[in-house]
């Protein structure tokens, strides 16, 4: 198997379904002539020609509307929001559309779009360009928000987005993107939404995370098990929503020690529907408080101090630790 | 070159063919079928008289609030008057007259404004989008749709319709930039009925037309007299016509007026006068048009009277088969339904959550 | 004291805070001539002048983006979103500027606009018009969001977000505009921000709310009382972000159950950053789960259905009682 | 008057003083005293050398991401010479020149390029908005202050910066739009410099000229040679005056281009030509008004070189100034200041416990 950056696993699985089904379509700004800004839709115009992969002008709002009509018309966009930071344009033609017009028509159009927008930090970029707001599109019923966390589950998981009958917003960890390299399969291979993954298996405490804080999370879980002898098991979200809780349950449930880790903000972040959960459904199995390693509740600092702001190794091995002491 | 005026490539013009006396430009008439007029004619009636229905029901209680069409009959179903089947609608609010037109059964209208979602089931017959109430947002819609069929290699239009008031909102900005740029079989209807609520055309923006708004976007662009049925079909057609044959999108002005209420909810007195009122409804679309069908021939005096009643035995039939359908409607478990196109765990939780909880708290009474 | 709506309340507060201090302008669609689709703005045009009552063009992020730039010089908008359903327009330039510029500016340019919406649902309206997505905005940093629950406290709120300094999205339930009287005093009377209240004293169990779900809260503390004999203390939020946590947390200690109860749809929504409070700050002293209350995760239906997707007194008795047997 | 052509009330004009060749339209020319002519070459020339020296620093890793200006010196230079301090700027991200004319400290520029949150902050005695990066939003807040002018009864104006690609945004229409309504003092300068990071002007709307937008607003319009400082000045200072009297907003389309890359992590050549970057570099807003100021006698041939000089020392000393004050920077609990005029008592809890933290996790390595 090649071995991919996140970058090429995304493109090899916008290619290949652009090659199965041709009502699948590329728009964005940038898109096109120039491949994106990060490279992701890179020689897909050289392949599949200008109608196929559109620049557009420069409207967010515009895009994801124009998505939409294209979505019920029976074709398949997949549109890219330059950077997440300017994708809350959209939220209107999101929330207001996307998300209920299969309802709205009582089952006869369906909006089966992809919006795809790397966000978060770590890339020591300009103001807009590192946040993280994956709950604003996580609370609006009729959307499903995907993150993944590797090259190999980037792929799979698009390919799942793009093949999905409903809205997708799909979010791309651009720390990641070029980060490191995994083997992804030339042929076909796609995820299932809605499902979490066990990343690490652990019997002493439970740690959740998702996108770019899956690689912190897993070397903490490598240092709490070799400096202190610790198992920590990992679950990596994938799908934010739709939610599937069954695994974060039975995890806590085993463990009785949890921490969330993400870098939105903590104040109505993902952290805290995930602890809602828990209480929910393993709260009597539960030793100790529910910990969130987070980002802080301020703006992201520009980069000379981000790394203040992200949560990293240090924190999410003193947050474990601390679980463990209680 | 200095300083220099710069030569606009299009010009935007004014187009009026039967004017509020009932003359004619007979140079401009559009040729439609005799059995089209008076289908025309027929559901611009029904749509009045079903629209003063639905005012009565509201009043009553019977009905939850909604937007009257009154006066703008003529600016929105001489628009869709041409359209093919297989053609788009993607609508605002205030198009019921289009609406009945492209087959919508009276007694649905009735069942979604009791707050039904089952009424806002759109049949697979029909190629159009139920109504959007966020303003300006549904032209963005049309322009994808346009866009779809152009790759589709399809020669259907998208028309999408909104109102005055709809001219401010960014979306209508990006949606007329993008059909130019993209040059999709998309047109523009807006029914400029000289409010948004109780803001006047004039404060809604300073350009002195909305249609000469096309200049910013490389598209066609035309103000029509909107009370004037046949001035909005002859537009219409024009505009279809380029679509059809890839020239691209046009934006079409129908100067109207709505001669009742908002909503329901409104009270206009707060911001216009009666007399302004009055004026609007000597340029009544639909008594203009009966003068042209009479002049031709078409519409024998006693004629108006029958169609009158036969609206009006049309109308009562739809409230009672709408009646009798809500008697069957109203299952709350509906609510779970169509939010993704398979329920999600969660979601199969929380139904049972609210089945459960309905029998618990009616056990607790 | 003379008994007003919460209409004629906030009426009373938009005047007198625009007779106190010129800088305060009112803007938005219909706030001027109509006085505001649902009168909240009756007669200040009348008073004011059409300078400082602006009726604006149909643009959502137009008014924001305009009380932003208002508001760096100098004035104190106050803007009003004729529905919260429409207010997604305006996140692009309340996540992105006005919950930012001070941070941005370092100090020089604070934001002290006040974007007010009616939100919720209960009055048969139609689409858009019944939302609850306040999650949203509680979620930006630099934000404040505030929903009162009663003619005086909205009073007494609005005229404090006019005056605080940051930007305060202050959102109206609409079904209690015109629900009940309350006697309203004359003379100014605010009360600050990030505060909540106890707005019924007990031992045996906590009901958290804000805003319309204030009504059947209390209520449904009532009809405990009369027919149960239990004692629930009822938490009235009142400001959502930042969040004042110190009552929810002392009387969730007090008494070991707490429910809360909202319309937003469950997941994502506020409760989960409450019960995330409560398990970092009263865990120990929890002896149930925190129970969800809540509007479900779907589209609120269309009117006729509504009453079902909304809590009412009996969810609310149910979940207490369960609470206490648990 | 049944089809006829509306006659615009507003022309749309394009204006040149100072050619590509350095011809002089004496009739056009503004009359600018001699030692401000003198500041604004300096200023150019300033700003063109800091930007290769940032390009080079940026490429030494010294510093991170930013936006060239290359080439757009004129364009948006001119426009803000004639301006008060007391009138307000509303800058995009390539305004660089007007930003030093405005006093902005070089160092500043370099300390904030380095991710320093304190090179943000605006002094008192300067009424500038910081940059704007999120494209086309920025222009809103430029009709609210012109708004709050014209309430205050000031004769200051507002004046904001966007690229052609900002004209795309919904909020661009939003600003112009409610520019008219109110009438307020905001002038809006579009610097059309050929790209949209890879998306040429011709993609980014079918509207011949940028300039025309203005006629769906019914506010003032031109388009200019943005590389010819004399044609922005003039162009700006007419809106200015407009804007003082009362008269309203002006949309002012300088027609220039972006020399280098969009910003350093971009590749244009992608998406461009080296000839077509050639052909502009014939057309240098610098060399061309030295060509001028020449022909006026005042610059004298070896003057260039000293000018060239000096800038260049006043950079070195910059870059030094910039380096000694980063290391007096990055005390990473700044990032808890300026979320709220008062810090909240949970965000003091967060800082506590970020100081906490900060001290356990050392201790723990
Ligand atoms: C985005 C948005 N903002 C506000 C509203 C509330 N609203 C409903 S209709 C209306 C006025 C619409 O005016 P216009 O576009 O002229 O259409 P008309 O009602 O005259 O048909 C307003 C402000 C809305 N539905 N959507
Ligand atoms: C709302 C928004 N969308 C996307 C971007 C990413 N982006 C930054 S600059 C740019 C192109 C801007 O083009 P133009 O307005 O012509 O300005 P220029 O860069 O040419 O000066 C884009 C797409 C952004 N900053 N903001
Ligand atoms: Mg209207
Ligand atoms: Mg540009």
């Amino acid at each position: 198997m090649p071995k991919m950056t996140m970058v090429q696993a995304l493109n090899l699985a916008l290619r290949q379904e652009m090659e199965r089904d041709e009502s699948v379509v590329v728009l964005g700004e940038d898109v096109g002539v120039d491949g994106g800004v990060f490279r992701v839709t890179d020689g897909l115009i050289q392949q599949f020609g200008e109608t196929r992969v559109v620049d557009t002008p420069l409207a967010e709002s515009g895009i994801v509307g124009m998505s939409i009509g294209m979505a019920v018309y029976g074709l398949k966009p997949v549109c890219e929001i330059q950077f997440s930071g300017f994708s809350y344009y959209t939220l209107h033609q999101m929330e207001n559309h996307a998300a209920r017009l299969r309802w709205r028509s009582q089952g006869r159009y369906g909006v089966p779009l992809v919006m795809r927008a790397p966000y978060g930090g770590g890339v020591r970029a300009l103001e807009h360009h590192s946040e993280s707001r994956e709950t604003f599109w996580s609370h609006i019923p009729g959307i499903k928000m995907v993150i993944p966390s590797g090259p190999r589950n980037a792929r799979a998981l698009l390919v799942s987005a793009i093949r999905d009958p409903d809205p997708v917003v799909f979010y791309e960890p651009k720390a990641l993107y070029r980060a490191f390299r995994e083997e992804v399969p030339e042929e076909e291979e796609a995820m299932p939404l809605s499902r979490s993954l066990i990343a690490r298996e652990g019997r002493d405490l439970t740690l959740i995370a998702y996108g770019a804080m899956m690689r912190p999370t897993l070397e903490a879980a490598e240092k709490l098990h070799s400096a202190h002898g610790v198992e920590a098991e990992v679950i990596d979200l994938l799908t934010l929503s739709p939610m599937d809780d069954s695994l974060l349950v039975a995890s806590a449930r085993k463990t009785g020690r949890v921490a969330v880790v993400h870098e939105a903000p903590r104040s109505f972040g993902p952290g805290a529907e995930i602890i809602a959960r828990l209480v929910e459904k393993a709260f009597y199995h539960l030793e100790v408080p529910v910990a969130r390693v987070t980002g802080y509740d301020v703006v992201i600092p520009l980069f000379s101090r981000e790394t203040h702001y992200l949560p990293g190794v240090p924190r999410i091995v003193h947050a474990a630790r601390q679980l463990l002491a209680a | 070159m200095p300083r220099t005026r710069i030569e606009l490539a299009d010009a935007i013009e004014y187009l009026s063919i039967l004017d509020e006396n009932g003359t004619l430009d007979r140079s401009l008439e559009p040729s439609i079928p005799a059995e089209t007029l008076l289908r025309l004619h027929r559901t611009m009636l029904l749509a009045r008289r079903f629209d003063e229905r639905l005012l009565s029901l509201q009043r009553q209680g019977r009905i939850g609030t909604f937007p009257p069409i009154a006066g703008q009959e003529a600016a929105h179903l001489g628009a869709v008057a041409m359209l093919r089947p297989s053609d788009w609608i993607v609508p605002a609010f205030r198009e019921m007259a289009a609406d009945i037109w492209r087959g919508r059964p009276l007694e649905s209208i009735i069942v979604y404004n009791n707050g039904f979602n089952e009424a806002g089931r759109i049949p697979a017959d029909r190629n159009d989008m139920p109504i959007s109430i966020p303003v300006g947002s549904q032209l963005l819609h049309a322009v994808g749709i346009a866009w779809a069929i152009k790759y589709r290699g399809q020669s259907d239009v998208a028309m999408t319709f909104f109102g005055d008031g709809a001219t401010s909102q960014g979306d209508f900005h990006e949606a007329l930039n993008f059909s130019g740029v993209f040059q999709v079989p998309a047109i523009f209807v807006c029914q400029n009925n000289q409010w948004a609520i109780s803001i006047p055309r004039a404060k809604q923006t300073r350009s002195p037309t909305l249609a000469q708004k096309a200049l910013a976007y490389g598209i066609a662009g035309i103000q029509v007299d909107g009370n004037d049925l046949l001035a909005v079909y002859a537009a219409a057609d024009e505009a279809v016509q380029r679509a059809r044959a890839g020239q691209g999108a046009t934006l079409i002005e129908c100067v109207t007026y709505r001669m009742a209420v908002h909503t329901t909810a409104d009270d206009p007195k707060r911001y216009r006068t009666d007399a302004e009122v009055e004026e609007w409804r000597r340029k009544d679309p639909i008594t203009r048009f009966q003068t042209y069908l009479a002049a031709k021939g078409l519409l024998a005096a006693d004629a108006v009277a029958a169609e009158e009643a036969a609206v009006q035995a049309e109308i009562q039939a739809a409230v009672d088969r709408a009646e009798e359908q809500m008697k069957r409607l109203g299952d709350p478990l509906l609510m779970f339904e169509h939010a993704y196109a398979q329920m999600p765990a969660y979601l199969k939780e929380q139904r049972e959550e609210f089945i459960r909880l309905r029998a618990e708290t009616q056990e607790e009474k």
